[in-house]
């Protein structure tokens, strides 16, 4: 699945947008795995409070399945408009 | 209804314009203008970062509940995103209605929506560095009045 | 504050965009604009009567009331008075303040002022003769909010 | 002191303008004594519910005095904006 990142999300992870492949069955399983592997995710998902999620393109939450998921991301909250 | 996210300037008044002489039997049009605001006068710029794509989908979906819950004779949204200078217009809503309460509440309401759940995330650039800007809890809050 | 009161048609996206150039620090501007709605296509015109030298001092008042009340970087009242044909645009207000909360609540105030407390009277004018316009319960009560 | 009139009033009355000599301590009274000259009068004045005053061009209600009043306006509940 594609994962992507963005504003200090990116910043930190040090990339826009990976191919990640996982087993994990929902987004927080994904994002343990995620900080289990290099301290630089562990320094992105240190909060996840302070973090939002969609999945293809819609706002979810951290418990959300992944199976059929194409495209997630990850970013802080939005300060549009 | 007319959504645009784009990089390029827009002109304010043209669109505001157009908006208003597209219209028929309405008697109230509002429109908003977000500005890049420079507070101390440190500000360099403001650059807007967002997700092509979901961007879109978002302010569809935005757009489409403010005309489900109001009787509205049009909307229209134009959102910037890269680079922008302290004065520039960095987005805009109109809204047309028959009455003036109507077009409020609506352009409140994408204002609100805008602001917290379109996907954009602002970064002020000043001659110390760079800053993202944080979102702020009474934005979320604005959130309850619907 | 600009304050017009005339006869004559005004340029709302040139007042728009003359309001918004000569701002400063602000990050947000709201606009309304009132357009004369023909509900059943049977009005011909509407005529709006005023009272010279009081309407300006009505609206001086409610515009001062509304600065103090949010700080604003500057406010905007046209108001056109005589015959007017559907789709005109009968008045505008803008307002500018730092953030988008005290802009929409400045330009609300101002217009749920200048609805019930300008001395403007309107006439709807039909094949079938003329009517005026009779001022609505609600108008009344949205004072009530402020 | 000098009477306006505006909206279905001033037709009512017939004229936007008069001049009027009055000894009558408040708006109140000299509504009376109007109503009491002409039928016209009577027309305009017969529900006071539906009537705004201003004393010298700020909004007044009917028992406001008159002393030193230079010009008084009676008309319909307004409908600007």
């Amino acid at each position: 699945m594609d994962v992507l990142y963005f504003a200090w999300v990116r910043e930190r992870i040090g990339l826009p947008k990976e191919r990640v492949e996982t087993s994990a069955a929902t987004v927080r399983e994904l994002v343990d795995e995620l900080r289990a592997r290099e301290a630089r995710y562990e320094a992105a998902f240190a909060d996840l409070s302070a973090l939002r999620v969609a999945v293809d393109q819609d706002l979810a939450d951290f418990d959300a399945p992944l199976a059929g998921v194409r495209e997630l991301a990850f970013f802080p909250p939005m300060t549009g408009g | 209804m007319r959504i645009v996210v784009q990089e390029a300037p827009f002109d304010f008044a043209a669109e505001a314009q157009g908006f208003s002489r597209g219209l028929s039997g309405m008697g109230a049009v509002v429109t908003f203008s977000g500005l890049v605001r420079d507070d101390d006068g440190r500000l360099a710029a403001m650059e807007i970062e967002h997700y092509p794509g979901m961007t879109e989908k978002a302010i569809r979906a935005i757009a489409e509940e403010a005309q489900a819950r109001w009787s509205l004779g049009d909307l229209l949204v134009i959102h910037r995103h890269g680079l922008l200078a302290p004065g520039e217009t960095i987005m805009m809503v109109a809204t047309a209605a028959r009455h003036r309460a109507e077009a409020f509440e609506a352009a409140e309401f994408l204002m609100d929506y805008l602001k917290s759940r379109a996907p954009f995330w602002k970064k002020e650039l000043t001659a110390d560095g760079a800053e993202w800007v944080a979102a702020k809890d009474e934005d979320e809050a604005a959130l309850d009045r619907w």
